[in-house]
Formats: C-alpha cells, sequence, structure tokens
C-alpha cells in the first residue's frame, strides 16, 4: 500500500502521471467542500485508493452550485486525471464537461447523485430509490403507529435525489398506508438554520403534526435539534436520513427512534474500486460487467450503468455506538 | 425681519419632524399587523408557547447583526462583511469548545466578541486610513473571512455534542418566557440606542453620515469614530455568530452565507437612510423582526415555499416606497404651510 | 463671551510668517504675511485665488503649510487638525457653508460640544435653550429644532456664525461670511463682532464688499496671487488704493452699463405659480434688455429661476421663449428654446468640481459639438480653449479639475459653459457672489455687451448697487410674489427696499 | 487678470502623454493581467493551452456582458444587485417557455424583454420615485429571485435544442474564441464607445460626479438612469439566456450569488463605487484577471476557500495601493516635517 506522504501529493503530478502509466489517478469532486457527509465518502474514497496504490485527491465548490463544479472538471480534463468521482449539482448542468473530460480520457464515475447516463460511465447508487423510500416510509409508519399527519423537510428544492425518493414515498403512503397524511413537503436547502426554522414552521401550522421525515442529513439534524427542546418532544417523531455522530445525542436524548443511511465511506470506497476498475480495462460499463471492490467483495454492473451499493441500514439506540462518521 | 415672520408655523414644522422620526412606529405597526393576520390564520403562531418562543427567538440574531449595520450605515458606510464574520466567530466558537473543553463557557463570550471586533477593526481601519469606499473593502473582506472561514474550516463540522449544555441552553432557554437569545438582544439594543441618542459620540456618528467632508472640517475625529462603527459592527456579528452556535448547535463553513443583504435590508426596512445620518438602530431591530417575522408567517399563511422569496423582496420594496410617500406627503405639508404663512 | 477686555495686549494673537501651500502644481500661497492683533478686527482681501481661503484653512489645520511659521499667543504652533487650532480657541467660518443636514440647528451649532448631564447625556434642554440666546443676540429666527437640511444659504451661513460665536473663542476666522446676507443681518453680524472685539477678540473679516470692510475693520490686509502686498489702517487707506494693490493696476467703472437697443419680447413668464415657494409670477425680458428680479435673500427669486428653466416643478402658468412654450420640468427644452441658467450654488449646481475645466464648459454644447454622434478627443478642447480665453479662466491647462480654481474662476467656467450655447435668454443667479473687483467689473461688462448683442438677460442679485447699476428694469421680489415693478429711471435704493419688506411691514 | 491686454493660451492636458496613459488604473490592471498570465503559463502545468483559453472564456462570459452595463451605472453612482436574479429569471423563464411549446428563438426573445422590464422596474423606482438603488436592488435581489423559483419550482428544464446549446458553447472554427465573446467583443465596443466618446456618456460621468449639477447643465439625469437600468436588466437576460445554453440547464437558482463577482470584477477594474470615474477597458481587464487567477489556481490545485481569500485580498489591495502609495510619497516627500499632510 502507498505511504501517506503519497496520497496528499498535490495531483499536479499525479496527471503527469497518470498520462505516463494509466497510474490510478483519481479525484473526487462532491457538491461542495465543508460537508460532512461528503467527507466522509471521499475519505472511504481515499481509503480504497491507498489500497490499490493510486493518488487520492478532493477538489470542490465551496458552495453546491452546478456551474462551479463545471469548472473543475474543465480543470481536471486538463490535467488529464485517470478518473473523476462526482456528486452531481444537477443532472445536466453538468454533462457537457464530463463528456468533454471522457473524450479526453478521463473515466466518470458518478456517485451518491447522478447525472444523465451518457454522460458518466457508471453510477455508484447508495441504494434504489425504492429501497430508500421504503425504509423511510416503514420507519415513519411504524414511529406514529400508521396514522396521523406527517410532513417532509428536504434539501434544496432542485435536489435530484430527494424528489425522486420523495415522489416514491408519495405514491407508498397512498398505496399501503392510507391512515397517514402528508400534510406538506418543505425545503431546508440543507442549510441548518433553514432547516432549523423550517421545522419550527412547520409545528406551529400542523399542531397536529406526528412525524416528520427528513431525507437528508442536515434537515434531519437540524429538525431533531429543534424538536430536543422543544414541547413536541416526544409527541413528534424524526426520521429519515442522517450519519450517526450527528444523531447521536438525539438518539440518546430519545427524541428520535431510529434513521437510515447507507455507510457513506462505503459509497465512495466502491466509487474508487470502480474507478480503478474502468481504467484498468476490466469493465467499460456495460450491464453484467463485474469488478472487484476490496473488503466490500465483488460488484455487478446493473442496467443502464448503476452499480448499488446494498440496502439502506437502520441505525437505533441498540446499534448507534458501533458507528463513528 | 419681515422676510421671517413664520415663526408660529414653524413651530408646527418642527413638530412634524419629530413626528418624522418616530417613523419606526409604521414598522412596529406592519410588523405587529403580520403577527395579528398570521394569529389569526393559526392561532399557534402567537398562543402556542413554541410560537411565542420563535417568534421573539427566531429574529434575535440577525437583530443584532442589524444593530450594528445600522451604526456603520448611519457613517454613511456599509459593511457587507458581516455574514463571513458571523460565520468565522461561530466557528471560532464551536473550535474552542473543541479544543479547549475546560474553558469556562462565559469567557467563550468575550473571545467571540473580541474575535469579531478584531475582524471589524480590519475593515474599519481599511476604510477609514486608506479613505477607500467600505463596500468595496467589505465585499473584499466578504470572500476573504469566507475563504479564510472555508479554508479553517474544511469539511470540519461543529455538533451539539461537542458544546456544553449550559451554553447550547442559552440558545433555548427563556427567563419569564422570554428567550435568553432575546434578552441579550435586547438589552445591547438598548445600549446602543442610548448611545447612538444621548451621547456626544452617538450624535457624532450621525454627523459623520450627514456630511463627512463638514465632520472633518469642524474638527469631528472622523477616523477614530469610523473605526468605532465597524469595530462595533464587527463586535455584534461576533457575539451573533457566538449565539448562532449556541441556537443551531451545528456550525459548518457556511454559517452565515447571505447574511449581509439581510443586515443591510433589515436597516434599510427599519428606515435607516442607505446615505447615511438618519434613521435608528431601533427601527433597524424592528426591521429585523418584520423581515424575519414575515418570513415566518408566510408558510402559515399558506404561501408555497417557492414564492416566500419573491414576497420578502415585494415587503422591500414596499417598505421602501411607503417611507418615501410619507416623506414626499410631509414636504407638501410644509409647503402648504409656508403658503399659509404668506396669506 | 465672559473674558475680560484684554485690549493693549502687546503679543499679536497670530502672526503668519512667509507662509507658502502649494496643491501639486498649483501654488495658492507664495509667502503670505498676517498679523492679527487682539480686539481689533482684521480684513483680509484680494482677488479670487489670491489665497484668502488657503490661509484660512492652514490657520485651521485643514490644511498642513509647506513652509513659514505660524506663531499663536507669541508660540510657534502647528496645527495638525481642525480639532487642535479649535481647542487652542479659534474659531473659523467657512467660505462655503459646512453643516450637517440631517441634524437639527441646535445639533449642529453644539456638535461635539453639547451640554451635558449625568452619565454623559446630552441635555437637550439646554442644548436649545443656548442656541436660542445667540440666535436671539444675532437677530436670527430659525427653529433650533428643525433639521438644517432645505435652508437657504443665508440661514446656513446664520448657523455657521452662530456656530462660531458660541465657541467663545480668542480668535475668529470668517471668511466671506456676508456674501449671502442681506443688509439688516450684516448690520447684525456686524454688532456682534464689533462686541466681541471690544471683549478682546482678534477677528478676521474676508470680503469682496469693500463697505463692509470700511464700516467694520480696523486694519486691512491685501494679497495678491498668494503673497503679501500691504497692511494698513484702515483710517489709512481708500478704496482706490486698495484696489490698485489687489489687482495691480486701475479699475475702470465697476457698472459699465451700455446702453442698448430693446428689440421684442424673449422671455414670457405668466402666472408662474408653485405652492410654498411662489405665487403668480408674469413678466416679461425683453431681447437687449437686463431686468433685475431684486429682494430680501429668502423671497424665493431663485426658486422662480430654477422653475422657469425647469430644475425645479410649479404647478401653474407658462413660461415661453419667443413664443415657444417651454415644457414643464424639462431643463434640456429649455436649453433647446434658447435659455440658460448660471445658477446660485456654484459648488453644487454650476460646475462639476471634479470634472476637467474642459469638460465643464463644453458640457452644455457636447451634442451639438458632437461628429457623427461621436466626441473625439480634440473637439471638445478646441472649443473649451476658445471659450476660457473669452472669459480669461485663470487655469494651467484645460484638464485640470474645476474644483481646484478659485470661486471666481469657477464662476467663469460656468459662464463661458451657457454662453457657448448662444442663449437668447441668460437666467444668472447672483453673478458676483464671491467674487472680487475686478472680476465683478469683468462679468458687468460682459452682461452689458451681451445684452447690446440682443441676449435677454434677467439678472438676480442681492447687491442692490449691482441691481441699480445694471438693470433696466427692476422686478421686486417678496414671499414668493412680485410686489413692484421699477423702471431704470425711477428705482432707488429707498423704494426697492419699501418693495422687499413692504407686506411684511403691513402684517406687522 | 493680472493684466487684461494678455491673451491667456492654455495647455490641453496638465500632464505628459505618457504620465496620462502609465499611471492609470486601467493600465495597472491590465500590466497584472499580462503578469498573472505570463508567471501562470510559465509555472502552472496544462495553462499554456489553448483549452484554458477557451474555458476562461466561456467561464466569464456572462460576468464580462454584465459588466459592461454594470459600469456605466456605478458610475453614474448607483448600482444594481439584481442582475444575478434576472439571470435566474431569464433562464427560467426561456426554460418555462421553452417547455411550454414556444419556439426557441421567441422564447428567448420574450425572456430578454422580461429582463429590460425588470431592469425599467428597478429604473423606474430609482429615478421616478427617488429612491437609492442600492436598497431598491437588494429589494429586487429578492423579488426576481423568488420570481424565478417560484416560476418553476422544483423542476429544471434541460433538453434545449442541439443547435441553440452549440452556439452557446461552440467556438469560432480553429481558435478557442467561443462565438459568444464575439457577441461581446462587439457589445464591448458598442458600449465602449457610448461611454467614452458620445454625448450620452460624458452626461454619465457628469451625473457620477455631481447630479446637481448635471441637472443644471440640462442632462437629463433621470432618463440617463433609467436608460441604464433596461440597458442593465437587457444583457442580464441575455446573459442569463447564454447561462442556460452553457450548461443546458434552466433552473431558479442559477447564477445565485453572480452580482458580487459583477461588481467586485467593476470595482477592480478601476471604477469608483461613488461614481464619476472609470473605464471600461479596465472592467474588461478586471474581470479578466479575477478569472484568469481562479482558472490557474484551480490547475495548480489550489482550493476554492484559498480562490476566495485571493479574490477578496485582490480587490481590497487594487482599491487600497493608490492610497498607500500617495501616503509613502507624502511621507518621503515630507521627511523631516512633523505634520504630514491630512487633505483628502
Ligand atoms: N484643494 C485645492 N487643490 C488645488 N488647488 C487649490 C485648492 N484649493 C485652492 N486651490 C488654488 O489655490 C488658489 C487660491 O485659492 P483660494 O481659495 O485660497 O482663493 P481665495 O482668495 O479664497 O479666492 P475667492 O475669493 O474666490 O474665495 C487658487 O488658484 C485655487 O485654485
Ligand atoms: N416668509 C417666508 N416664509 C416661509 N418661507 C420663506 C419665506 N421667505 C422665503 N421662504 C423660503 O425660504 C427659502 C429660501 O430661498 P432662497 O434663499 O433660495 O431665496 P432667494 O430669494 O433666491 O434668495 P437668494 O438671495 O439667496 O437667492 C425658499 O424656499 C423660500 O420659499
Ligand atoms: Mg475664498
Ligand atoms: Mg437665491
Amino acid at each position: 500500500s502507498s505511504s501517506d506522504g503519497e496520497s496528499s501529493d498535490p495531483s499536479g503530478s499525479a496527471g503527469a502521471a497518470g498520462a505516463e502509466s494509466g497510474d490510478y489517478s483519481i479525484t473526487f469532486l462532491p457538491k461542495n467542500l465543508g460537508n460532512a457527509y461528503f467527507d466522509t465518502s471521499d475519505a472511504g474514497g481515499e481509503e480504497a485508493i491507498e489500497e490499490f496504490g493510486g493518488t487520492y485527491a478532493e477538489v470542490g465548490p465551496a458552495e453546491a452550485a452546478p456551474d462551479a463544479q463545471v469548472s473543475y472538471i474543465n480543470t481536471l480534463a486538463q490535467q488529464g486525471v485517470g478518473a473523476v468521482a462526482v456528486s452531481a449539482n444537477d443532472p445536466e448542468a453538468i454533462c457537457d464537461a464530463l463528456n468533454e473530460a471522457r473524450d479526453a480520457g478521463t473515466k466518470v464515475v458518478t456517485f451518491d447523485s447522478d447525472t444523465n447516463p451518457e454522460c458518466r460511465d457508471l453510477f455508484i447508487n447508495q441504494a434504489t430509490a425504492d429501497g430508500i423510500a421504503k425504509v423511510q416510509v416503514d420507519m415513519i409508519a411504524e414511529q406514529i403507529g400508521d396514522a396521523g399527519q406527517i410532513a417532509i423537510l428536504s434539501a434544496s428544492a432542485n435536489a435530484t435525489n430527494q424528489n425522486a425518493w420523495i415522489e416514491t414515498m408519495e405514491q407508498l403512503l397512498a398505496d399501503e398506508h392510507p391512515d397517514i397524511e402528508l400534510v406538506d413537503v418543505v425545503y431546508g436547502d440543507d442549510d441548518d438554520q433553514t432547516s432549523f426554522d423550517k421545522t419550527a414552521a412547520l409545528l406551529q401550522t400542523y399542531p397536529d403534526l406526528k412525524g416528520i421525515v427528513s431525507p437528508t442529513t442536515v434537515g434531519i439534524a437540524a429538525a431533531a435539534r429543534y424538536i430536543s427542546t422543544s414541547d413536541a418532544k416526544g409527541q413528534v417523531a424524526v426520521t429519515g436520513l442522517g450519519t450517526p455522530n450527528q444523531m447521536r445525542e438525539y438518539v440518546e436524548d430519545g427524541t428520535v427512534t431510529a434513521f437510515a443511511l447507507w455507510n457513506p465511506a462505503d459509497l465512495g470506497y466502491l466509487a474508487a474500486y470502480a474507478a480503478k476498475a474502468l481504467i484498468d480495462g476490466d469493465i467499460t460499463g456495460a450491464e453484467g460487467d463485474s469488478f472487484e471492490a476490496g473488503k466490500l467483495g465483488e460488484y455487478t454492473v446493473d442496467a443502464d450503468g448503476t452499480v448499488l451499493l446494498g440496502d439502506p441500514y437502520v441505525f437505533d439506540a441498540d446499534n448507534i455506538g458501533d458507528f463513528d462518521f | 425681519m419681515s422676510a421671517r415672520t413664520w415663526n408660529a408655523s414653524q413651530t408646527m414644522l418642527s413638530r412634524l419632524g419629530s413626528f418624522a422620526r418616530i417613523r419606526e412606529v409604521g414598522i412596529l405597526a406592519a410588523f405587529v399587523l403580520v403577527v395579528a393576520v398570521t394569529t389569526a390564520k393559526n392561532p399557534n403562531f402567537l398562543f402556542s408557547p413554541d410560537g411565542f418562543r420563535d417568534l421573539l427567538l427566531t429574529p434575535s440574531i440577525l437583530m443584532l447583526v442589524a444593530v450594528g449595520q445600522a451604526v456603520v450605515i448611519i457613517t454613511r458606510n456599509v459593511d457587507l462583511s458581516v455574514g463571513s464574520v458571523l460565520g468565522l466567530s461561530a466557528y471560532l466558537t464551536g473550535r474552542i469548545f473543541v479544543d479547549f473543553p475546560s474553558l469556562p463557557w462565559p469567557l467563550v463570550f468575550v473571545i467571540g466578541i473580541a474575535f469579531g471586533a478584531c475582524l471589524g477593526l480590519v475593515n474599519g481601519a481599511l476604510v477609514a486610513f486608506a479613505k477607500v469606499p467600505s463596500l468595496v473593502i467589505t465585499l473584499g473582506t466578504l470572500y476573504a473571512y469566507r475563504g479564510i472561514n472555508v479554508w479553517w474550516t474544511g469539511s470540519d463540522r461543529i455538533n451539539a455534542s461537542d458544546m456544553p449544555d449550559g451554553f447550547l441552553a442559552l440558545g433555548t432557554d427563556s427567563v419569564a418566557n422570554i428567550p435568553v437569545l432575546t434578552l441579550i438582544a435586547l438589552l445591547v439594543l438598548g445600549c446602543a440606542a442610548w448611545y447612538m441618542h444621548t451621547q456626544r459620540g452617538g450624535r457624532e456618528l450621525y454627523a459623520i453620515g450627514s456630511d463627512p467632508d463638514a465632520a472633518r472640517l469642524y474638527g469631528l475625529r472622523v477616523t477614530r469614530r469610523v473605526l468605532v462603527a465597524f469595530v462595533v459592527s464587527g463586535a455584534l456579528a461576533g457575539l451573533a455568530g457566538v449565539l448562532y452556535a449556541a441556537r443551531y448547535g451545528t456550525v459548518n463553513s457556511q454559517v452565515g452565507s447571505g447574511f449581509e443583504l439581510e443586515a443591510v435590508g433589515a436597516a434599510v426596512i427599519g428606515g435607516v437612510a442607505i446615505f447615511g445620518g438618519s434613521g435608528s438602530v431601533f427601527g433597524a431591530a424592528i426591521g429585523a423582526y418584520l423581515l424575519m417575522t414575515i418570513n415566518r408567517a408566510l408558510p402559515v399563511l399558506g404561501v408555497d415555499d417557492f414564492w416566500q422569496r419573491a414576497v420578502v423582496g415585494a415587503l422591500i420594496l414596499g417598505a421602501i416606497v411607503l417611507d418615501r410617500i410619507a416623506a414626499a406627503r410631509q414636504v407638501k405639508r410644509f409647503a402648504r404651510m409656508r403658503e399659509a404663512s404668506h396669506d | 463671551m465672559t473674558t475680560p477686555p484684554t485690549q493693549g495686549h502687546s503679543t499679536p494673537a497670530l502672526k503668519l510668517k512667509d507662509v507658502a501651500k502649494a496643491f501639486g502644481s498649483v501654488v495658492a500661497l507664495k509667502r503670505a504675511d498676517l498679523t492679527l492683533a487682539h480686539g481689533s478686527i482684521h480684513a483680509l482681501i484680494g482677488e479670487n485665488g489670491a489665497g484668502k481661503s488657503t490661509l484660512v484653512k492652514i490657520i485651521a489645520g485643514v490644511y498642513q503649510r509647506d513652509a513659514g511659521t505660524l506663531e499663536y499667543d507669541g508660540e510657534p504652533v502647528d496645527f495638525a487638525s481642525t480639532a487642535d487650532s479649535k481647542a487652542a480657541g479659534i474659531a473659523v467660518i467657512y467660505q462655503e457653508p459646512t453643516l450637517f443636514p440631517d441634524l437639527s440647528v441646535a445639533e449642529n451649532v453644539f456638535m461635539g460640544r453639547q451640554p451635558l448631564r449625568s452619565l454623559g447625556r446630552i441635555d437637550t434642554r439646554a442644548m436649545r435653550e443656548q442656541v436660542a440666546a445667540i440666535f436671539s443676540e444675532l437677530g436670527v429666527d430659525i427653529d433650533p429644532d428643525r433639521p438644517t437640511r432645505g435652508l437657504s444659504i443665508a440661514d446656513q451661513q446664520l448657523i455657521e456664525i452662530a456656530k462660531a460665536i458660541s465657541l467663545d473663542a480668542k480668535v475668529l476666522i470668517m471668511d466671506e461670511p456676508t456674501a449671502a446676507l442681506s443688509g439688516v443681518e450684516v448690520e447684525r453680524l456686524f454688532t456682534v463682532a464689533r462686541s466681541l472685539r471690544d471683549q478682546g477678540c482678534a477677528i478676521m473679516f474676508i470680503s469682496h464688499r469693500f463697505d463692509e470692510v470700511f464700516a467694520l475693520c480696523d486694519t486691512v490686509t491685501v494679497m495678491r496671487d498668494g503673497e503679501y502686498i500691504a497692511t494698513s489702517p484702515i483710517a489709512d487707506t481708500t478704496v482706490e488704493a486698495m484696489v490698485r494693490q489687489m489687482v495691480g493696476r486701475d479699475v475702470e467703472a465697476l457698472f459699465p452699463k451700455v446702453e442698448s437697443e430693446i428689440g421684442d419680447v424673449v422671455l414670457r413668464v405668466d402666472g408662474l405659480h408653485q405652492t410654498g415657494e411662489f405665487t403668480d409670477v408674469s413678466f416679461d425680458v425683453r431681447a437687449g434688455e437686463i431686468v433685475a428680479l431684486a429682494g430680501l435673500v429668502g423671497a424665493g427669486r431663485s426658486e422662480i429661476a430654477r422653475a422657469i428653466f425647469g430644475v425645479d416643478p410649479y404647478e401653474g402658468g407658462t413660461v415661453s421663449v419667443g413664443g415657444n412654450t417651454v415644457r414643464r420640468k424639462d431643463p434640456a427644452d429649455a436649453m433647446r428654446k434658447g435659455i440658460a441658467l448660471v445658477p446660485e450654488d456654484r459648488r453644487h449646481q454650476g460646475v462639476v468640481l471634479e470634472s476637467s475645466v474642459a469638460r465643464n464648459v463644453t458640457m452644455a454644447i457636447r451634442r451639438t459639438l458632437a461628429r457623427g454622434g461621436l466626441l473625439w478627443g480634440g473637439i471638445e478642447n478646441t472649443a473649451a480653449r476658445e471659450w476660457a480665453a473669452r472669459l480669461e479662466v485663470k487655469t494651467a491647462a484645460l484638464d485640470a479639475e474645476s474644483g481646484t480654481l478659485s470661486g471666481g474662476n469657477q464662476q467663469k467656467v460656468v459662464l463661458a459653459k451657457w454662453l457657448a450655447t448662444h442663449p437668447r435668454v441668460l437666467i444668472i443667479d447672483e453673478p458676483t457672489r464671491g467674487i472680487d473687483v475686478g472680476t465683478k467689473a469683468e462679468v458687468h461688462r460682459l452682461l452689458s455687451t451681451l445684452a447690446s448683442q440682443g441676449l435677454a438677460v434677467l439678472m438676480i442679485s442681492s447687491e442692490l448697487p449691482e441691481v441699480l447699476g445694471m438693470a433696466d428694469r427692476i422686478l421686486v421680489v417678496h414671499e414668493g410674489r412680485i410686489t413692484a415693478h421699477l423702471p431704470r429711471e425711477t428705482a432707488t435704493a429707498e423704494n426697492i427696499m419699501f418693495a422687499a419688506t413692504h407686506a411684511a411691514e403691513e402684517a406687522a | 487678470m493680472t493684466d487684461a491686454t494678455t491673451v491667456r493660451t492654455y495647455r490641453d492636458y496638465g500632464q505628459p502623454l505618457w504620465r496620462r496613459i502609465l499611471l492609470t488604473r486601467e493600465t495597472g490592471i491590465i500590466a497584472a493581467l499580462a503578469a498573472v498570465f505570463a508567471v501562470s503559463a510559465a509555472s502552472v502545468p496544462n495553462f499554456a493551452s489553448e483549452l484554458t483559453l477557451q474555458y476562461l472564456l466561456l467561464d466569464t462570459a456572462a460576468i464580462l456582458l454584465i459588466a459592461l452595463p454594470m459600469t456605466m451605472v456605478i458610475v453614474t453612482g448607483e448600482i444594481d444587485l439584481s442582475v444575478a436574479s434576472v439571470v435566474g429569471l431569464s433562464s427560467v423563464l426561456v426554460g418555462v417557455l421553452y417547455q411550454g411549446g414556444v419556439p426557441m428563438a421567441l422564447a428567448a426573445l420574450i425572456a430578454v424583454a422580461a429582463g429590460a422590464v425588470a431592469g425599467a422596474f428597478n429604473g423606474f423606482l430609482v429615478t421616478v420615485v427617488g429612491l437609492p438603488s442600492l436598497a431598491v436592488t437588494i429589494g429586487t435581489l429578492a423579488l426576481y429571485r423568488g420570481l424565478a423559483v417560484g416560476l418553476l419550482g422544483t423542476t429544471a428544464v434541460t433538453d434545449f435544442p442541439d443547435g441553440w446549446r452549440d452556439a452557446a458553447t461552440g467556438t469560432i472554427p480553429g481558435t478557442p474564441i467561443p462565438w459568444v465573446i464575439v457577441v461581446f467583443g462587439v457589445l464591448a465596443v458598442a458600449f465602449g464607445l457610448l461611454l467614452h466618446f458620445t454625448p450620452f456618456g460624458r452626461g454619465v460621468f457628469a451625473i457620477g460626479l455631481s447630479d446637481s449639477a448635471a441637472a443644471f447643465s440640462g442632462i437629463r439625469v433621470g432618463r440617463t438612469k433609467l436608460i441604464l437600468f433596461v440597458l442593465t436588466g437587457t444583457v442580464s437576460a441575455f446573459a442569463g439566456i447564454y447561462f442556460t445554453l452553457r450548461y443546458g440547464s434552466a433552473r431558479g437558482d442559477n447564477a445565485t450569488g453572480l452580482e458580487l463577482a459583477v461588481i467586485a470584477a467593476v470595482l477592480l477594474g478601476g471604477v469608483s463605487i461613488f461614481g464619476g470615474r472609470g473605464a471600461l477597458h479596465g472592467v474588461i481587464a478586471g474581470v479578466l484577471l479575477i478569472g484568469t487567477l481562479s482558472s490557474a489556481l484551480r490547475l495548480a490545485n489550489v482550493t476554492s476557500d484559498v480562490i476566495n481569500i485571493i479574490t477578496g485580498t485582490l480587490l481590497i489591495a487594487s482599491v487600497v495601493s493608490p492610497s498607500v502609495t500617495a501616503w509613502v510619497r507624502n511621507r518621503w516627500a515630507r521627511r523631516g516635517r512633523s505634520a504630514a499632510v491630512s487633505q483628502p
């Protein structure tokens, strides 16, 4: 395995190396920097890259805007990195830039948030939309006794993932939980303060609210924090997608019974191995291709160049102590 | 003195003038109206314990920053870096708790305020000594401070569990039903209003904003006063950062971004003239309450989430247009009174 | 004003020797000397640009001198800022009023040294009372609580005077304090100044009006081109001698009125009305005629002029030039129809101070100068050079910022700007305010010549000699109404003043 | 008038030509741009390529475009903070209309017209109602952005016609110059002439230095400002269409925060925020300087936070440096004298 020194090398030299020997210079491009979720996923990627002796780098815009991501993709294409692992801020806006990078020989893996399938080689799907929607609906139904009003606190109005999940959740609720009423979907913009204030507004607007589902890590933490100090604690259930470190306090104080997530570190880890396989030419992204992903074992490419990480994992008071991310 | 016989009407003029000074009343009325209408639609907005608390609590942080902003705007300057200062000091607060857990938390307040004041000092020194327009300087420090914040914070995030409970409780606790945060903000507002209104230094800030060149000719210590205004704005943004950490419990590198426009907006809605010399910190504070309360009232009133920004924009415009109309009316009235005194 | 009389002091209050000051390449002061004695009023006179105001600002600590010495009460001093000079006991009234428009009159007078109550709180009532006391001494009737925004220049100047007097200073410096004031107010000021002198105050007085200098001052110092020329007791000198020292030559007649052929009506104003400003203003001005609007300061003459030119609105009435109605509130249209306005407030309305002389001179003719819609470098300079030369504007280069010119030269720039448009009607508001005798005579000659060439001139002036000397017809304005039409032949100082104060006396 | 018989002669300029050209802010910025280019080309791998130039121009095109009318607005002493929101609004309008079956050309036309209306509304509030532009455009910043987000909600419109997309991102064959830069070039010449060589432009500068003196000279202050706000709205809307096509995505939050980037670049280019001073070539150099710096720094793997720090510091340094040099020069000239000049 490679040394720490090598992994922290600026990838200016990595670009050159990549061009010479097909070496594994892989750059992670999250939606934005300063986001704990991507911090974890990218760290997983780094771990994988160290295992197979490549060069890891992470770049990204300060704010989650598609146009800023395009500039970074262009830069990476110019540097000729071996592969980019990107979480897209917009499915369409970064397409052209990604395709230009691919024309220049860079492999493109999307993870967490996909682009249109024709702009990338592989998408590492953290979970299927169905799976994510189902686990959240199941959790809230169980926590509120399968009846009553609930609301959704989402990320930004344009977030691709969230919108897809919300659609499926609405469908599931209508089909399988007729006594649960989804009264509102509000957007916290993945901003602590906005999400916090939106939670407060929800509780006021809907005095009979039984639960809040927040399919975003920022939102669920903010909602839990608001409720933990308000009268609604114990009355209104909070669940959704969160990280154990952020939610630990609220699980321990009883505000939150259970929440779900995949392991973002595994997601990054898998993206890195997928990128390696693409660079090696082992796979092309066609359906049925399969590759080895280190400690995670073997994965197979599904339709539309998608690789599924696995089922979401439910955290609760019993198991949360086992995780640290 | 023939041309100077309008003595009686002049007293009336000045009485009208003091009416203009309580222009804040209009904004206060708008605030009350918003609360009343929203409460009529949904009594929980005011009459539930959480509703009442949030009504007071939510705007408190903006109010602190708006008060500082008003002090700066009154001197015919502007501080666009407040959002970045708030973010940096919020992170500093969290960092201190992580790195020096044994430090008593009241000391953290002092550190946060002092830190904000230092950042404000940088702004003020550049504006006052280099004689460069504050809009440009603070636009520069807006970027620079935010950059430092992101660079320092990276992907780090301070979580509620990193901070002591006593400190976090400040963000949510109440004394006699009034949130502690609001009490702190009101205390600051009281001090600022008192200083601006009754102290020589405060009046000099108005004078400087009214005509900086005249102030210099007059022998006022313009440089020092402007410097102080920026330090105050920075210190209040620093305090707001500390309180942000207490209230929201999580701090990342993007805390407070975009806050500058809200702070300037609150001051403007509150009747602080953007070209200095008039307005009050009290108005700015009500402006902050109005702005934030409208934000919260709209969903209750059933306005779709997406349209909220548009409504807020329209309200800002409405506020300044109304203010203008009132001023024009008053000029008309002056003229009519003068006419009457001619005959 | 509680200091005991200190007459008979041997050390001068203020002594300047060989003071020099340059702004970049402009030398404002070469070698200025001045000695102010306690208990005496000292006049400082000189042409526009002689350096009087610069000297004032050096004493006040606004500027730092490049060379020379400054002694205060016999001690050499250096004032690094206006705060220093103020602390030392020097009060200054600057040539341009320096008030804070948003603050009340009382606050303006006491800014930075307001009377205090406990806890450092400002005692507003005491402040108001003290201001009222000073105002009554000065005979001023301004509400201490109103903001100074919107006050006339005269009122602003009176507040400046109140401000300076309230300082109880040992040295009082007044840079053209009377430029905007009318006779009554000037008399009041003089009374106050004399009583201050009698209490031992050293006073410096700058004015372009010789009658004032003779009426008030004990000593006079003349400056020319930044240099000291002479100091003499007022009793030992004459106007002619002073003028010769100022300009270095004899000056011809001050009011060189040329009789000219009066032609058709050019400007017609009919029933102009604006609430609170003026009512039922009707008159006309013929080609070749100079019509003066006389009246007390604050009578609303400037408002009428501005309304005619279209910068201010009016609610009723019409303005026409040569039979064509001028659109309301549209200066561009007024210009096109042939009206030009040289406004009262030179620094804010007349010239763009930070713009070059060339740009200022060609500002009103920029559209006609353009070739194919474009202005290439040379065009404007050629035109500007011609007009600057005609009016003998004193500037080194055409790209000098107009703000660096002296007041009189700025006035010439404004005149050049408007004469370049070849107007049919020239409205000129206080044409010679703050202008030295030499230039004044020139401006008068220019006006006469222009009228004799068929220009219709509407002149607003607060100086009766100017009105009587220049006008063919005099309209007296009182509180926004025209109260008298006086032809040149029958006009006297007495009947103008009567009409100017008439209605008020009735009311009283 | 020391002597009535002397006929005065005037020099056109107080300073020799080389000083007037070399010692300007604009020259300084252009020199800085050249220096950054040279240093980057020499030391940053992959910088010296046509691709860099192409990406640089594509990335900065929207800012370049909006900076043109913004310069004029700032020269009159006003400011328009709503430009980025107009970009978002026009982006959404194009998207919604095109999705609704309106032909692309017509949709674009309507969006540009809407931009003009948005600008006219700003201008109306500033010139007719008489409100300060900073306050007005803080309000319309929120209003226009709110309309944009409200119109499109959660969705984004993506499948724009290829021809249009290619026009927005394509380059002149055989060169790295994007077509949009050709449009920009034409506009830049037009705006340059308008600001620096027409009577209208003279009026713009005069207004910026003194509103009232300009009005007393027969300059139509209100109308001039109104025209400039309309121009700014129109050009911003055009930039919005470019932005939409370049990224192929019409979204309500497109170009959020762009207003500060535009203003920063304009100020860096030597335009005075108080109005009355500035030149268009300086502004263009200012935009390119920020763009080049970030592109070079990105290629050198400097993170976005550091790029922000550098941008901010550069802006401050550029406005502070004249004061500092003047101060140093004064100190130098007055060594030995106790008092320093306090004249502003
Ligand atoms: N700040 C400045 N920058 C450059 N030149 C200046 C400045 N102030 C004054 N000057 C120049 O210095 C000279 C003296 O000006 P000053 O104002 O002292 O004249 P003055 O005697 O007061 O004239 P006036 O009677 O018109 O008021 C003039 O030529 C003027 O142009
Ligand atoms: N008796 C009065 N009562 C109320 N207002 C007055 C009275 N007389 C004048 N004013 C107002 O005071 C202001 C002073 O105007 P201003 O000094 O410009 O007048 P003016 O006649 O042009 O004097 P100047 O000699 O200075 O040019 C005007 O708005 C005028 O309408
Ligand atoms: Mg003078
Ligand atoms: Mg007047």
